[in-house]
């Protein structure tokens, strides 16, 4: 049976610290075959290919490459055996260009004159070229998109001339249209005797691309099969276990209300002057959830900074709760009643090496509840943060315990105990659920819609066009920078949503 | 290397018979203070500004601490790189609880030397190059003017283009009045000698001294003096086929074809005498001021390829020093103004020199402030 | 194009690693161990005075003695623990100054600078304002202290802050300018007229000079520097402004989130920072030296840096250090009359802080078997 | 010779040892490791060539020496920062510190003593009617001459090779460059090591070429200034040859001013480089502000692999 598979990995396990990353996972792969990793975030995915692919060692388990064992102890290793892969955050050094990245590896010729590179250029374009990945070679990567970026890391690890190539999550920077994309260059990839591996969490994906699909949860492997033997609602009950029914999301209690916020003709620039919203326009209303799809990179970070004060803008108006906004001031937006919770919570939303009570003060310390005359109120915030643990149900070891030992969705929760426990008028909610498993999310649902239910508005920004598609009562979508399309809950589908993601229903409909 | 090799000094040093350089001085009555009966076998203490093999400074106050420990058959305690600030006092405390005699010598202690005197009245201190005493503090210092006039006669004789160069440590009055005696030295030898003056505002940082003898090269200086410890002025010299002498000590090993000569000190016979009052009961606080006449002064072995008639024209003056016979700043001095300093006839007094701060005709060069 | 290896060549050398495998271990950064133990510190110390013995053995004297003199010297008379206190009092100051930097994660090696600056700050007093009773001069020198460092402390943050110039060289070349200057004025318009041109100011008159504790030079700088002990411990734990800086410490994007405004806290902090170390150079020209002079400082700014983060940036671990460090200075000087050089001392010094800096670090990992 | 001739061969006699310095520090740094000890590697590069030159007499076994002891004194900070992933900012300080006492200790018995030869000197007598370059390079010696052809090796190896390629990487993103097969920790090590080695070589020629005689702290913060050329440098070994010329002739031209017989304090005069700098840092500092800033991306920061990031 060894024989048929070119790659197996038998009962590996990886432990970082006290979490169990891997727990005894077997793995393999056919020669010449797309095989789709399913499972949800979290859910182990990345560390095993990190394994096969030398960045982590295994705590303990076995690897074969074509039946032979193999240690891979670092990087090199995994290139030596063939195996390459491109990482969910992509490895580029920002400031080399795009050739000089994909040649970074190579040991032959130590001279690289300017004519060594007018050669090696010309040898990764043509490669560039028959796998239908163009991007220029020449500019340095902090002059790329990030789907540009994507392309360099492809034919990177095609240049390498890697047999097993291991792509990690490669849509989620991609519009449905650059997908399919990624799609062709991937039976392309398999025509020439390459083994792909794809990880994922969407269904679709897989049944799209995939020959045989293997399923992870909760650090375990649930089950591999072939594509012909399987469907979607099959998938998507190995991958969330099938104890746990889908969370039903009730409608609108109440109707919507006034204006509360109206963004205008708005012009951001982010870093290194490039022009991040477009003349960008955006109403919400009061008791609603406005859900903004796009594909990553489309401004929607700095439209989340924007509103919480972040960033400034060049031009346009932004009006709140009737009032003009005439500078961007994070205080300004807390004190106005915006919410905000981070695309990264621990990269800004939280702080990790800080207890529980010193995170829920984050935006409160300045109220007078919590502070006077410049001095914090340390007993009553302690027992106000006791009482906010308790109510969110946030499981920690103590209200001082570094919130770095939380795991990430006790951390989600806290974030949420802290922004709701503020009222607020609008909450912009970023990636709320990245990472969570499907109770926390759910939970985080439940948040979001009684804040609706209270009358309080929510703008959620999500690369996850499900949740977008199930929590929103108006969906709109945002392409370079601008929001080109709109549609109620009733009117969306993916494949419209896509066409906009692309950019590609704004011509038509300009075109008519 | 030892570089005693003038042993001029006569073994017993002659009575101080130098004027007290008293001036601002704090206490004005040198009375032997009354210690009364010796102390047979006084614990010795010596406080450095660097360390002992600085080839210079420090390390002819070493040597003559060694010739003192011979001399009298005892040991003695030593303290390097005490900086001239808040440490000096400390490290002087310190040592004043369990020695006798503490020997302060560089200038910049003098303060912290007081302060410690008064706090330690049994014990007896020496300061080396000050003016304030007390009745337990003693100054001592040379009248190494007189030798700088002898470098000078050297570096008169061997200029070819009449341009010296001097590099000068800081701008203070020992700084001012070696300059003054070099420049008369040499313009007793040749009238129309210019000296130029750089400040290289350092005791002992190497490539500064290295950076300030090329600029004076630079400038066609072809002989030159650098009254620092290090050795750099003369090296770069050396390599550009100049002359140069240092200060402190010998120092013709460190380029034998170009050292010219210079001022050196003699420490061992002051130790010796002072060490020893203080054994017999007989130490006072007194203002010394050595001179060649004791050979606390002296001028080192003149280089190679100093001309020979400076030779004998330097031997012959110092026999006048060592005889009391000349004052380098004997009338008609003027000043780089060309206003009259000094009237012909007259001389400066020791305190008068001790205090200086103008440069006689011929220097260039100007005195911050 | 594809210098693939051939199918053959994919065993990495399988029986050597075979064998190996039983042997292997390897270290790994343990996630829970965050701090190391207090213990640890204590054994890097000794470890160090070890490493040391054998150059002090090698220069014929018994290690033993040394370090009992050096101890000895330090801690164990009235005069040895008040020199170690006048030493610690600016290093501890300093201290407080970079700790405070740290604290943002502002690198501030410039505090020897802004230590000058306070010392030139409160010189001005005296040759500006010269009669003055001592209840006003001490104050108006304290204030001219704090503008003139946390002026230099201002110079290192706003190049950061608006031109992104990274402190560390911007607070170095600063040092430089602080201590040109500093010669410049006691060479030149503020020197002693009386001085024979010594390098220094007048010394100052009683009026301008701190109390003194009995006949020691203790002075009442120990008070500022407690005082400020206090202040920063205080105000680090219960004030909103602590909490602030709390967050800028931990996590810079989230105190942003905050509503923070990060520019305003570095330039506040290097202020304040530039500010304590100026009250040291105050306290030490009007406590110790009592004049402005050449060399006023042998490196305390920089000292100050290791005190800093040995004491990993808390206010009473700073006490300790600075005692400490102030110890290893005056013992070093009185292990000279044993006949040994006084490289010996900043030997020392830099060894014990190898051993603590690779004791800190390795009692952050664990033995691991190769898996 | 006029002034400016003056100044510019100045420049390269005493911007020499500065210049091995920030060369071994651009090495250093360029791969993502601060090096803030490099005032205690020169003064034992000083304290080294002079012992061994005294008590060996040969020029070879001296540079020798001063290669070992340089490449030692890197291990141990490499060891500290990369294996224990100690704050390297300290560990450059404890290497300051202990360089400087080490050194004084070491030098003890030699101080003062002349070492028993020169530097050789490569003359180029066609030169020699030439002006200014005349003036400027017919009589260098021969570690002039290295350190200028390895500011030519080290701007060859950074841009042009595949070994610099990788050192780039490393400085920049140590994750992408291991992920590419580079050995992070390795390279990190030897270039800790070789840029040690430079600076130490930077103590040496102060010692062997221009001020042939050991003193204690002899230095006198020229390896301060040499941390500093590196970031006035921008990590770039031409840039380095220019701005350690510039303190180079700084060095001197306060004494040329005062023998011209200027009024300006000589003071003012040497706080120019470091105020210029700076200013040269802040009008880069906005010039840039669109781009990435030059610096290594990851100067400072441990790399450990398995670090989620
Ligand atoms: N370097 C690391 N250090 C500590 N814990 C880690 C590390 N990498 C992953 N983990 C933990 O291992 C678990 C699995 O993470 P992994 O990144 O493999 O998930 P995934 O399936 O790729 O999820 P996603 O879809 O979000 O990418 C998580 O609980 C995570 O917290
Ligand atoms: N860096 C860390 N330091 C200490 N303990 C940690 C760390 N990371 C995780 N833990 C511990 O490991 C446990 C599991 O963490 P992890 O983030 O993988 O949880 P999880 O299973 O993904 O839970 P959730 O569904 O809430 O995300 C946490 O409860 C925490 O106690
Ligand atoms: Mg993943
Ligand atoms: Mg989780």
């Amino acid at each position: 049976m060894r024989e048929t598979f070119s790659l197996e990995m038998k009962q590996i396990v990886k432990q970082f610290g006290s979490v169990i990353a891997n727990d005894h996972v077997d793995f393999n792969c056919k020669p010449g075959e797309v095989h789709a990793l399913l499972g949800e975030n979290g859910a182990g995915k990345s560390t095993i290919m990190c394994m096969l692919s030398g960045v982590y060692r295994p705590t303990s388990g076995e690897i074969y490459i074509h039946g032979e064992k193999v240690k891979i102890r670092s990087p090199k290793d995994a290139t030596k055996l063939g195996v390459g892969m491109v990482f969910q955050n992509f490895r580029l050094v920002q400031t080399l260009t795009a050739a000089e990245n994909i040649v970074l590896g190579e040991k032959s010729s130590f001279w690289r004159g300017p004519r060594w590179m007018k050669n090696k250029t010309e040898e990764i374009d043509s490669i560039a070229k028959r796998f239908g990945l163009a991007f220029p070679v020449d500019r340095p990567i902090w002059q790329l998109s990030v789907g540009e970026q994507q392309r360099v890391e492809i034919v990177k690890t095609l240049y390498r001339g890697a047999e097993f190539i291991i792509l990690d999550e490669p849509t989620s920077v991609l519009t449905p249209g650059e997908a399919d994309q990624l799609f062709l260059t991937l039976e392309q990839m398999k025509s020439e005797g390459k083994t792909v591996i794809l990880t994922t969490h969407k269904m679709k994906e897989v049944m799209a691309a995939a020959d045989r699909i293997s399923v992870m949860r909760k650090g375990r492997m649930i089950h591999t099969i072939d594509k012909s033997d399987t469907n979607e609602k099959d998938l998507a009950r190995l991958m969330v276990g099938s104890d746990i029914a889908p969370v039903e999301i009730q409608g609108r209690t109440r109707p919507r209300g006034e204006l509360l916020l109206n963004v205008e003709n708005l012009d951001v620039y982010a870093e290194h002057g490039r022009k991040a919203l477009n003349n960008l326009n955006l109403k919400v209303y009061k008791g609603e959830i406005v859900g903004v799809a796009g594909v990553a990179g489309n401004g929607q970070s700095e439209l989340a900074e924007v509103l919480n004060g972040l960033c400034t803008w060049k031009k346009g108006k932004i009006t709140f709760n009737g009032v003009e906004i005439k500078t961007a001031s994070v205080r300004g937006a807390i004190e106005a009643g915006i919410s905000h919770v981070p695309e990264n919570r621990m990269k800004s939303g939280l702080a990790g090496s800080l207890g529980v009570v010193d995170n829920l003060l984050f935006k409160s310390y300045r109220s007078e509840h919590r502070s006077k005359y410049g001095f914090l109120k340390i007993k009553s915030n302690r027992e106000w943060s006791q009482k906010l643990v308790e109510q969110f149900d946030v499981k920690t070891p103590g209200i001082d315990a570094p919130v770095r030992q939380l795991s990430g969705g006790n951390q989600q929760k806290l974030l949420f105990a802290r922004e709701i426990d503020r009222k607020p008028e609008l909450m912009v909610a970023v990636h709320p659920t990245q990472g969570l498993d499907v109770g926390a999310t759910a939970g985080v649902h439940q948040l979001l819609n009684g804040l609706r239910d209270e009358g309080k508005s929510v703008l959620l920004i999500s690369e996850d066009l499900e949740e977008v598609m199930q929590l929103s009562d108006r969906i709109l979508i945002i392409y370079n920078g601008s929001i080109v399309g709109e549609m109620r809950q009733e009117e969306a589908n993916r494949e419209r949503i896509g066409l906009y993601m692309a950019g590609i229903r704004e011509k038509e409909e300009e075109a008519v | 290397g030892s570089n005693n090799n003038n042993e001029s000094a006569s073994e017993s040093p002659s009575p101080s018979e130098s004027a007290p350089a008293s001036s601002a001085a704090a206490s004005e009555s040198p009375s032997a203070s009354a210690s009364g009966n010796g102390i047979a076998n006084p614990r010795v203490a010596f406080v450095y500004i660097g360390p002992p093999g600085d080839g210079g400074w420090t390390y002819q106050h070493d040597q003559g601490r060694l010739y003192m420990e011979k001399e009298l058959g005892i040991k003695s305690d030593t303290v390097e790189n005490v900086p001239e600030g808040a440490d000096a006092e400390r490290i002087m405390s310190d040592l004043a609880q369990n020695h006798d005699i503490i020997f302060a010598t560089s200038f910049g202690y003098m303060d912290w030397t007081l302060n410690v005197a008064k706090k330690f009245p049994n014990v007896k201190f020496e300061h080396a190059g000050g003016y304030k005493t007390n009745d337990n503090m003693a100054t001592y210092f040379g009248k190494n003017w007189e030798a700088s006039y002898l470098s000078g006669i050297a570096a008169g004789k061997t200029t070819k283009n009449n341009t010296l160069g001097y590099i000068a440590a800081f701008p203070i009055p020992e700084l001012v009045y070696n300059i003054n005696a070099f420049t008369l030295g040499a313009q007793s030898v040749n009238p129309d000698i210019k000296v130029n003056v750089v400040w290289s505002n350092t005791w002992f940082d190497p490539t500064a001294e290295r950076n300030a003898a090329i600029s004076l090269l630079d400038k066609g200086a072809d002989v030159l003096l650098a009254y620092q410890d290090s050795p750099a002025a003369l090296q770069a010299a050396a390599e550009k086929g100049k002359m140069a002498g240092g200060n402190d000590s010998d120092m013709t090993r460190y380029a034998p074809e170009a050292y010219l000569t210079n001022p050196v000190w003699n420490w061992g016979p002051y130790y010796v005498k002072k060490v020893k009052a203080l054994m017999d009961g007989t130490w006072t606080n007194d203002q010394y001021l050595g001179s060649f006449q004791d050979g606390m002064v002296d001028i080192a072995p003149v280089g190679v390829n100093v001309p020979a008639d400076a030779k004998t024209l330097i031997e012959e003056t110092r026999t006048k020093f060592v005889n009391g016979e000349l004052n380098v700043f004997t009338g008609p001095i003027v000043d780089q103004s060309g206003t009259e300093k000094v009237a012909a006839g007259q001389s400066l007094t020791d305190a008068e020199i001790l205090e200086m701060n103008w440069f006689v005709k011929g220097v260039e060069g100007t005195i911050p402030n | 194009m594809s210098e693939q290896p051939a199918a053959g060549t994919v065993s990495l050398d399988k029986t050597a690693s075979e064998t190996r495998r039983r042997l292997s271990f390897r270290f790994e950064i343990d996630p829970a161990r965050k701090e190391s133990p207090w213990w640890m510190t204590i054994v890097s110390i000794v470890l160090a005075l070890l490493a040391c013995a054998i150059f002090i053995a090698a220069n014929g004297k018994n290690p033993w003695l040394v370090y009992e003199k050096m101890f000895r010297g330090a801690f164990m008379s009235e005069f040895g623990i008040t020199e170690t206190l006048v030493k610690a009092i600016p290093l501890l100051l300093c201290g407080l100054g970079v700790a405070i930097a740290y604290r943002i994660s502002v690198w501030n090696i410039g505090a020897e600078g802004q230590f000058v600056a306070g010392a030139i700050g409160a010189t001005a007093v005296t040759v500006y304002l010269p009669e003055m009773p001592m209840s006003l001069t001490i104050p108006i020198m304290i204030v001219f202290a704090v503008v003139a460092g946390g002026i230099w402390g201002a110079l290192t943050a706003l190049p950061k802050v608006y031109f992104q110039v990274n402190e560390l060289i911007t607070s170095l070349m600063l040092n430089y300018v602080a201590l040109l200057l500093l010669d410049y004025l006691v060479f030149d318009p503020w020197k002693d007229p009386k001085g024979f041109n010594f390098p220094g100011t007048p010394m100052f008159t009683d009026a301008q000079m701190l109390p003194v504790l009995g006949d020691t030079r203790l002075h009442l700088g120990l008070v500022f520097a407690l005082v400020i002990v206090l202040i920063y411990w205080f105000t680090v734990k219960y004030t909103r402004w602590g909490y602030e800086l709390r967050l800028i410490g931990a996590n810079q994007d989230a105190a942003r989130n905050a509503g923070i405004n990060i520019k305003k806290h570095i330039l506040i902090v290097m202020v304040i920072s530039g500010a304590v170390a100026g009250i040291a150079g105050m306290s030490e020209v009007t406590g110790v030296t009592h004049r402005l002079m050449y060399g006023i400082s042998p490196g305390y700014g920089y000292t100050a840096i290791i005190v800093a983060w040995i004491a990993k940036l808390n206010p009473f671990g700073l006490v300790i250090s600075s005692v400490l460090f102030g110890g290893l200075i005056v013992g070093g000087y009185s292990v000279q009359t044993m006949g040994l050089p006084s490289s010996i001392s900043s030997m020392i010094q830099g060894a014990i802080l190898f051993f603590l800096i690779a004791g800190n670090m390795i009692s952050k990992f664990r033995l691991r078997r190769n898996g | 010779m006029d002034l400016i001739t003056q100044l510019l061969v100045a420049a390269i006699s005493s911007g020499t040892p500065l210049l091995f310095a920030t060369l071994g520090g651009i090495l250093i740094e360029r791969s993502g490791v601060m090096q803030l000890g490099a005032e205690g590697l020169m003064l034992m590069g000083a304290v080294i060539a002079c012992t061994t030159y005294i008590h060996t007499g040969s020029l070879g076994w001296t540079l020798l020496a001063v290669l070992v002891v340089g490449g030692a004194l890197g291990l141990l900070h490499s060891f500290l920062t990369v294996t224990l992933r100690a704050n390297q900012v300290v560990s450059g300080l404890a290497m300051t510190l202990f360089g400087s006492g080490l050194s004084a200790y070491l030098g003890k018995s030699i101080t003062g003593t002349p070492i028993p030869g020169s530097v050789p000197k490569i003359d180029l007598n066609f030169l020699d009617g030439i002006p200014i370059i005349g003036d400027m390079f017919a009589h260098l010696d021969i570690l002039t001459w290295f350190s200028l052809i390895l500011v030519i090796l080290a701007h060859l190896f950074i841009h042009r090779t595949s070994w610099g390629l990788h050192l780039r990487a490393i400085g920049d993103n140590p994750a992408t460059a291991d992920v590419m097969g580079i050995p992070v920790q390795i390279f990190r090590y030897g270039y800790i090591i070789i840029g040690s080695m430079l600076i130490g070589l930077a103590g040496a020629d102060l010692l062997l070429v221009y001020s042939p005689t050991w003193i204690e702290g002899m230095t006198a913060g020229r390896g301060w200034i040499a941390v500093a050329l590196i970031i006035f440098a921008r990590w770039n070994p031409l840039r380095a040859l220019f701005c350690a010329y510039f303190f180079g002739a700084m060095d001197t031209i306060g004494f040329k001013i005062q023998l011209i017989g200027s009024a300006i304090p000589s003071y003012f005069l040497k706080m120019i480089p470091y105020i210029i700098t700076i200013l040269v840092l802040m009008y880069l500092g906005w010039r840039n502000r669109n781009k990435p800033s030059g610096s290594p991306e990851a100067l400072g920061a441990p790399y450990i692999r398995e670090q989620r990031f």
